[in-house]
């Protein structure tokens, strides 16, 4: 399968939307072209199962290489393994759903859609990319859909967010930047992904640059101190740029801190692995806590994406194969989930346009489709098993556990502690809107629509996927574990 | 007591100074254009002490100082024309109320 | 052995109950949904039965030893070598007496409900959570996998939280389910822990090999789990106190109890169903499954199992007594004889005569989910009848509810262990093993039994005699044929259950245990019952005011039990007050002000540093060429004087 | 002869253009709009015929020489030259002294020529001068407007005393080495105080035109003053050579210095790269908000300078020709807009997305390009320059560049967020785009587009420098 397929599909469908004439032949186009990436991602899927069920064992599969600059070394170098291709996975379920949500955009529909489709497209060149240059060009690229699909169309201050949003993943950018240019001095002058990893990088360039890595990637996964640009992006942007930042985007973070800063730099991962983890440590409970205390339905998911979103970084320090399974896996599902609960909170939004949820309340009666699809969110986000929360979440933990020592030990208890602070702020949540008594203005509310069923559908079978039958995940992921682990090993 | 190159050097230099030190606390235009004359000169003296003392049989000191000339010449035209147009947008060529543009 | 897919099909009629109901129940089958999911029950009983039967008296047992069959595996989530989730099922004797246990009374709560939720607006709904309930806890029963029982055992907790919260629309119901799954959760998290320390030191997840590796005395594993020690405890112990906590949490032991009686907002025949009958052993059933490595490597862990048990037990009694609400008297009871279950456990031992405390609390388990079952769904027609909850607004209800009376009164019976009721039998052979090993759980075990039975037949005198009833109008009190028919079919189980001999089937080492009947030894606690039986009969036969003086007598000590000695203040306090207050309140103000305070200030300062710095760009042309030469005098003193 | 065709053929073109347009005004009787397309086909031609018959060599005693390399840095030059004539038709149709106003751009532009192709100090003063002094006076061609006159005094004074300082500098260059000739400097050159000295005044004047602060301060005043034809000529122009220049003197005439002014070059980017974001953060008139933008770009393009690399050179040349597109694009726009409305404020540009969409977009491209957003131009450009001075390992230096890119993100969104975002009741109306304007846009919008994506071109700069 020529992969250059997965970037070329957004970009014409975004040209052709944005050809488009009136409002209905934009969605359709934009649905259209959606929908055959996700039919190219399952493909591609397939092929690649196909593929490695017929013993080809090479790290990469499919790859490709055109030279773009020559006299830098820069070339498009494609390639996925198992867990890019879980993140292409989940890129094309986030995205057709995404399109579904924004059915009713009325303001400049046109322009809406072609930034979604072109976010889209960041994220499929990002995890398909070899080439640091070129996957910086895709990380960024998605900046400025962010802030123009926030400051847009967004709600509440959204200037400031979308301000915020920009300015903090520029900054995240500008570290991975500098990171990037460590490598490529230290390495040879090359910056592919495979070549530079068959190098041995300095370990002076790698303390150096592997926090600066990290923290960038950091940024976009919202590591702690750097997470705040995530409540506020979150809660100001429409529905779809919910879904497509907080399913997308911050994978992109954390993708980058396992490919490049950890993969490349496995002195530089070891060495300060447990910084790391007690970054995300705290993240993970003051991510948990701080949800507590929000009224604010999208501030409560944000939150706890902060506190999520630890847990990918958390796998990842703990430097064990089934922690970085179990992060690779709780990206896949924390975006295909907390995509899911931004589209609920936005179904909701909709009718009763409020989001604070004191002024809910039992919803379930009025709504019940989209309220149940809220509760098996819900219990998603609280790790229920049987969905994809539990299987990520365990994972993790049980790789972590591996570490043997006290403090990796305390670490991981102190991880796990969230588990039930989630469940406290999740049934808050869900309690005050769904359940209770229901008030007089909301009696006439109705339930979702046709697309907006179909955009939870879609996600609800990713969630169910993973949930149900978390092996084929396993068996996708851990292999690319492996093969990072083993440069880990030789690190330590 | 000859004078020396030393000499002819300090004079360029003091020549430059006072210049520069017009440039900097004269009000009128005019008389900054005079200052940068004075800085020119001194470079012009400069050149043709250069050239006299420690490279005599390069005559490229000198071939610059007339260019220099040329050049200062030209400057002075334009930039009196653009005063002359200055004048008739704020009826002074006191350098201080020209400020506008600022920030 | 038996065809695997019988026993996979236990888990997947429910399983389609669930999901048909779920689906389509509410729009399409509506009224056809109670009858659907009772017939797929119903299939599923009499699958169990089959399986039970078969397994004890035709395969399950070799060379005279009942074995722990795997008839079933899938590997579902590989971690690493050996340690993976598998679904599989696990057969042995106690998974074959909790499936009839667990099919019996869910059938039994799918057929009464037909009468006691009919006109509901979300009938098919709640059959669905039936649905998704009995799933669940048949597959913690079968789980052949110690993480393969954590997730049912979350997947029960979450049925339970939405049968609680069934009345969504009631404030009291949704703080209940909340408060219910919260606590359980935090129970959850040791059980976690537990799992992790359990699983690595043992390296597999796998029942079996866990079991047999953290038992066998020359195993390299449990040698180092039992020599790294935190805190002065063994790794080990560590490990399984905290899945004990686990089990703690989910069977409402003290101090992890304070839910259960919050529990009894869902509607009667789910309390019956999971709070009394199933749900709320599986903490007892959780011990039992591992009971090997708590009796053989870890007898601290035991220990403490039993101290919890017999706290919890003589605690929920004395507030059972002063409650008034007959669900939460009924809760109480229920948290007091799962004490009873958990220590017999604790006082038990592995293997032979030794083992008769495990063989006793699982019959206990047994009888108890007979008569507890029967007591909710009798108090729940009761309750259906009155239109409340509390026993002031009953009395003398025996003669409109005869048959409810009379049903009522042989679990009451059976629950104060009157001889030959099914409690007596299971009660006898607890307090033996008790006495055999700890005089200590004894003696507070004797005294909970006298209290158990005053307590029950307070509560019984109060629905049933007591003031005179007037009955309203033509009203009949009964609740039709569905109500009755389970009230019955109980009944005679609780009367007739005990004379199973029950040590044949069920023992810690699968070697059957001939149990004796020790006369002289059950005469002290029959008495005491019978006594319990005749003071709840002088204060609570008739109207009159005993009651009230002792309470008075007893002011604050009264007080205090009736408010649950206080137990859910503290709760409350801790968690409003403390964590509200001092964790999530300074996390958020601190995310607001600080973190974001950062950021914020990075960009003002910014600004205002730019505002400062605008007077360089003076517009005044002559100040422009001072900055010039002093840039060309700074760069010439840089370079040439300092740089080098 | 034929050689002295060949190699002085761009110079020559230009004069002759100087000439047709000096004849022109002896009342040939062109109408305004027949001018501006005779000058509009003429540097049309003039851009093409850049590209053919082109040779390598020196004249006139090396004081002139030329390479393919520069050859390419003349076209670059070119085509800006021809986009300004196309992107302003509209003021340069309306203004009284059209012709005038060319002359003086294309003898700068000449002037710039000549300095590229200077092999000798003294040719460099006299081209450096050559493309001062005209746009000095064609500043102040809006004649009636006070800001105009003050711009072209400020501009003609500062550059003036600037010129002295270099001028001083030369003539210790002179005293202390006996020649100005390019190609024996650098065997002479021997770290010497003098010579150092000499140095750091010939590199402000450099600094100067390339508005490095702390010399800077004339920049912002003269393009706001300025009409904004020229403002972009400046901007773009001026720049351009003066960094192609730059570039080439630093790195064959003062290579034995390199360790000096990469230090020096260090100091002053970061100073520049702060200065000019913390100016342009506050700004109001979008044409001094692009003045300061544009001295914060300079500060990137002294990092790719500092590499003291094949690279940085070529990066640097990549950069200026991305350069033109993105800023050319966002004068452009400012300038219809300040022609048609005559508002030059960024508020004003709220809600411009409504009613003139496609000038949004290229604007608003426009602007990312310049703060190096992908999939614009500017994006590679910025990149490459960053990552051949960070060939010198400097880490806390990248950082501080990295950080300043998010600062000048900052400004360039507010532009952004006014005309995409905030709300107005009424906003500027929509604006009848002449049709070379509209191609001009377009030839811009596509170069920020499509630039980045054509490694070639940047592999054929590379070899050119080589």
């Amino acid at each position: 399968m020529n992969l250059l397929i997965l970037i070329l599909v957004p970009l014409i469908t975004a040209i052709a939307v944005f050809l488009m004439r009136n409002k209905e032949q934009v969605k359709w186009t934009a649905f259209a072209g959606a929908s055959i990436q996700l039919i190219l991602s399952l493909f591609l899927f397939k092929a690649f199962n196909d593929a490695r069920a017929a013993g080809n064992t090479a790290q990469m599969l499919f790859e490709q290489q055109t030279a773009l600059f020559k006299s830098w070394n820069i070339s498009l170098h494609l390639g996925v393994d198992g867990i890019s291709v879980a993140m292409i996975l989940l890129t094309s379920f986030v995205v057709v759903a995404g399109v579904l949500m924004s059915w009713k955009v009325e303001k400049m529909t046109k322009e809406f859609y072609f930034l979604l489709i072109l976010l889209s497209m960041g994220a499929y060149g990002f995890f398909i990319s070899l080439d640091l240059f070129v996957l910086f060009f895709f990380l960024e690229i998605a900046v400025i859909p962010k802030y123009l699909l926030i400051g847009i169309w967004g709600s509440g201050k959204k200037e400031y967010s979308a301000n915020k949003l920009a300015l903090m993943l520029m900054g995240g950018s500008a570290l991975v930047l500098v990171g990037m240019f460590g490598l490529y001095f230290g390495g040879g002058k090359s910056f592919d992904i495979i070549q530079l990893s068959n190098i041995h990088i300095p370990v002076a360039t790698q303390k150096i640059c592997f926090p600066l890595l990290f923290a960038g990637f950091g940024v976009f996964t919202a590591l702690f101190p750097f997470h705040t640009w995530t409540p506020d992006g979150h809660s100001s942007a429409p529905t779809a740029g919910s879904m497509f930042l907080a399913g997308i985007s911050m994978k992109l973070g954390g993708y980058g801190c396992l490919r490049v800063a950890t993969y490349l730099m496995p002195e530089g991962a070891v060495e300060y692995s447990n910084i790391v983890i007690v970054l995300s440590a705290i993240a993970v409970l003051y991510g948990s806590f701080a949800t507590m205390m929000q009224k604010d339905f999208k501030y409560i998911n944000a939150y706890s994406s902060v506190s999520h979103c630890g847990f990918v970084l958390l796998g990842i320090g703990m430097l064990t194969k089934v922690a970085i399974t179990g992060a690779v896996m709780q990206m896949v599902s924390h975006g295909v989930m907390t995509a899911l609960f931004f589209a609920v909170i936005g179904i909701i939004y909709e009718r009763t346009h409020t989001r604070q949820i004191d002024e809910m309340g039992g919803l379930l009666k009025v709504m019940p489709f989209t309220a149940t699809i809220l509760f098996v969110i819900g219990l998603c986000s609280l790790g229920l098993p049987g969905l994809s929360g539990f299987v990520a979440e365990m994972t993790i933990f049980m790789g972590s556990w591996e570490r043997t020592d006290m403090f990796h030990r305390a670490i991981t208890i102190a991880a796990t502690m969230s588990i039930v602070v989630t469940a406290v702020y999740i049934l808050r949540a869900i309690g005050q809107v769904a359940m209770g008594p229901i008030k007089a203005e909301y009696l006439h509310l109705t339930d979702a629509t046709w697309n907006e069923k179909l955009a939870t559908m879609i996600l609800l079978i990713g969630i169910l996927a993973i949930g149900l039958a978390p092996f084929w995940l396993n068996n996708l992921v851990s292999p690319g574990a492996e093969i990072i682990m083993q440069k880990i090993q030789l690190a330590k | 007591m000859n004078p020396g190159l030393t000499h002819i050097l300090f004079i360029s230099i003091a020549l430059f100074f006072i210049g520069v030190f017009g440039f900097f606390t004269r009000r009128n235009l005019i008389t900054m254009l005079m200052s940068i004359e004075l800085i020119l000169n001194s470079v012009n003296l400069n050149f043709i002490a250069f050239n006299k003392y420690v490279w005599p049989d390069k005559l490229t000191g000198l071939f610059f100082t007339i260019f220099v000339i040329v050049i200062a010449a030209a400057e002075a035209a334009v930039a009196i024309a653009i005063i002359i147009n200055l004048y008739r947008n704020y009826q002074t060529i006191d350098v201080e109320k020209v400020e506008e543009l600022k920030y | 052995m038996p065809n695997p897919i019988y026993i996979i099909l236990i888990l997947l009629l429910p399983l389609a109950s669930f999901l048909i109901m779920g689906i389509f129940g509410r729009n399409h089958i509506k009224n056809a949904s109670g009858i659907i999911s009772t017939t797929l029950l119903f299939i599923t009983a009499c699958l169990a039965f089959y399986v039970a039967y078969g397994y004890f008296l035709e395969f399950g047992k070799v060379n005279g030893v009942y074995q722990k069959l795997i008839p079933f595996k899938l590997t579902w989530l590989e971690f690493s070598k050996g340690v993976s989730i598998d679904l599989g099922i696990l057969l042995d004797p106690i998974t074959a007496m909790m499936l009839v246990v667990v099919t019996l009374i869910s059938l039994m709560v799918h057929i009464y409900s037909l009468g006691y939720m009919k006109g509901e607006e979300r009938f098919s709904t709640y059959y669905a959570f039936l649905g998704l309930f009995t799933f669940s806890m048949l597959g913690l029963v079968v789980a052949s996998n110690i993480f393969q029982i954590y997730m049912f055992w979350e997947l029960v907790g979450v049925s339970s939280f939405l049968l609680i919260g069934f009345y969504f629309e009631k404030p009291s119901a949704v703080a209940a389910s909340k408060k219910a799954f919260i606590v359980t959760r935090f129970a959850d998290l040791g059980f976690l822990i537990g799992i992790l320390i359990l699983s690595f030191n043992a390296g597999t997840l796998d029942f079996q090999t866990l079991i047999q590796r953290l038992t066998s005395p020359e195993s390299a594993e449990l040698k180092s789990a039992v020599a790294s020690s935190f805190l002065g405890i063994s790794t080990l112990s560590w490990g399984m106190i905290l899945v004990f906590m686990g089990g703690a949490g989910k069977s409402a032991m003290f101090p992890l109890h304070i839910w259960l009686p919050d529990a009894m907002e869902g509607p009667t025949p789910v309390s019956a169903l999971i709070h009394a009958a199933t749900m709320v052993v599986a903490g007892v059933f959780l011990v039992a499954r591992l009971f090997p490595v708590f009796a053989i490597s870890s007898p601290h862990a035991l220990e403490m199992v039993g101290n919890v048990g017999a706290i919890s037990a003589l605690f929920a009694a004395v507030i059972a007594c002063t409650q008034t609400d007959i669900k939460r008297v009924l809760a109480f009871s229920t948290m007091s004889q799962i004490g009873f279950m958990m220590f017999a456990l604790g006082v038990s031992k592995y293997g032979g005569e030794e083992g008769l405390g495990y063989t006793a609390s699982m019959f206990h388990l047994f009888t108890h989910a007979l008569f507890k079952a029967l007591l909710f769904l009798g108090a729940g027609a009761v309750i259906h009848y009155v239109h409340s909850n509390d026993m002031k607004d009953m009395g003398g209800l025996r003669k409109v509810m005869p048959i409810t009376h009379l049903t009522f009164l042989i679990a009451c019976l059976a629950i104060a262990g009157v001889p030959p009721f099914a409690g007596f039998f299971s009660k006898e052979e607890i307090l033996l093993a008790a006495f055999h090993h700890n005089k200590m759980i004894y003696w507070i075990a004797l005294l909970t039994s006298g209290l158990t039975a005053f307590y029950m037949f307070r509560l019984y005198f109060n629905i049933f005699w007591n003031k005179e009833h007037h009955a309203h109008g033509e009203h009949h009190g009964e609740g039709g044929f569905v109500m009755m028919m389970p009230l019955v079919l109980l009944a005679a189980g609780a009367a007739f259950a005990g004379f199973i001999p029950f040590g044949k089937f069920v023992s810690s080492d699968g070697l059957p245990l001939e149990s004796e009947f020790h006369l002289q030894f059950s005469i002290v606690p029959v008495v005491l019952g019978l006594t319990g039986i005749f003071i709840a009969m002088l204060f609570y036969k008739k109207q009159n005011d005993k009651s009230d003086k002792i309470a008075l007598a007893l002011n604050g000590f009264y007080k205090a039990t009736y408010n649950k000695f206080y137990f859910d203040e503290i709760y409350l306090f801790i968690t409003k007050k403390i964590i509200f207050n001092f964790i999530g309140r300074p996390a958020a103000w601190f995310d607001k002000n600080i973190v974001d305070g950062m950021v914020n200030a990075f960009g003002n300062n910014t600004l205002a540093v730019s505002e400062k710095i605008k007077s360089f760009q003076s517009g005044k042309v002559q100040q422009y060429a001072i900055y010039f030469l002093s840039g060309v005098i700074g760069l010439a003193v840089l370079f040439i004087y300092l740089w080098k | 002869m034929n050689e002295f065709i060949t190699l002085m053929k761009p110079e020559l073109l230009l004069m002759a253009m100087i000439f047709i347009l000096l004849i022109s005004k002896l009342g040939v009787g062109f109408n305004q709009s027949n001018l501006m397309k005779l000058i509009q086909g003429m540097l049309l031609i003039n851009f093409i015929a850049g590209f053919f018959m082109n040779g390598e060599g020196q004249l006139f005693d090396n004081m002139y020489h030329t390479s393919s390399l520069i050859v390419l840095e003349k076209n670059i030059l070119n085509l800006g030259m021809v986009l300004i004539s196309f992107l302003f038709t509209d003021w340069f149709k309306k203004c009284d002294h059209l012709a005038e106003v060319f002359v003086l751009m294309l003898t700068a532009l000449l002037g710039m020529f000549y300095m590229i192709s200077s092999g000798n100090l003294l040719m460099f003063y006299l081209g450096l001068e050559m493309a001062t002094i005209p746009v000095a006076a064609a500043a102040t061609f809006n004649l009636e407007k006070k800001v105009s006159s003050e711009a072209a005094m400020k501009m003609i004074l500062s550059s003036a005393f600037s010129s002295g300082i270099m001028l001083f500098g030369i003539s210790l260059i002179y005293g202390a080495m006996g020649t100005l000739d390019f190609s024996e400097i650098p065997a002479l050159l021997n770290g010497d105080s003098l010579q150092v000295m000499a140095f750091i005044f010939l590199f402000t004047a450099f600094a100067f035109k390339m508005s490095v602060v702390p010399f800077h301060l004339w920049t912002a005043d003269v393009y706001e003053g300025s009409p904004i034809g020229i403002t972009a000529f400046l901007s773009v122009i001026s720049k351009g050579a003066i960094a192609f220049v730059f570039v080439s003197t630093l790195y064959k005439v003062f290579q034995p210095f390199h360790e000096i002014w990469y230090n020096m070059i260090m100091v002053l980017s970061v100073m520049t790269m702060l200065v000019g974001n913390l100016f342009a953060l506050r700004q109001q008139n979008i044409k001094r908000f692009l003045a300061f933008s544009s001295i914060a770009q300079v500060g990137f393009i002294l990092i790719g300078v500092s590499s003291n690399s094949i690279q940085g050179a070529t990066s640097v040349i990549y950069f200026v020709l991305v350069y033109i597109f993105s800023n050319l694009a966002a004068f452009g726009v400012a300038g219809l807009v300040s022609f048609f409305t005559g508002k030059e404020n960024i508020d004003d540009y709220k809600n411009f997305y409504k009613t003139n969409p496609l000038l949004s977009w290229i604007f608003a491209l426009a602007l990312f390009s310049l703060s190096g957003i992908p999939p614009t131009a500017g994006f590679f450009g910025k990149l490459f320059l960053l990552t051949s001075g960070a060939s010198n390992g400097n880490y806390a230096f990248l950082i501080i560049a990295a950080l300043n890119m998010m600062i000048s993100l900052f400004y360039y969104l507010k532009v952004v967020r006014a005309m995409f975002m905030d709300k107005n009741e009424n906003p500027i109306l929509p604006i009848q785009i002449n049709f070379a304007t509209k191609i001009a846009l377009f030839v811009c919008g596509g170069g920020i587009v499509l630039a980045g994506f054509f490694g070639f071109v940047f592999d054929y700069i590379q070899a050119l420098v080589k």
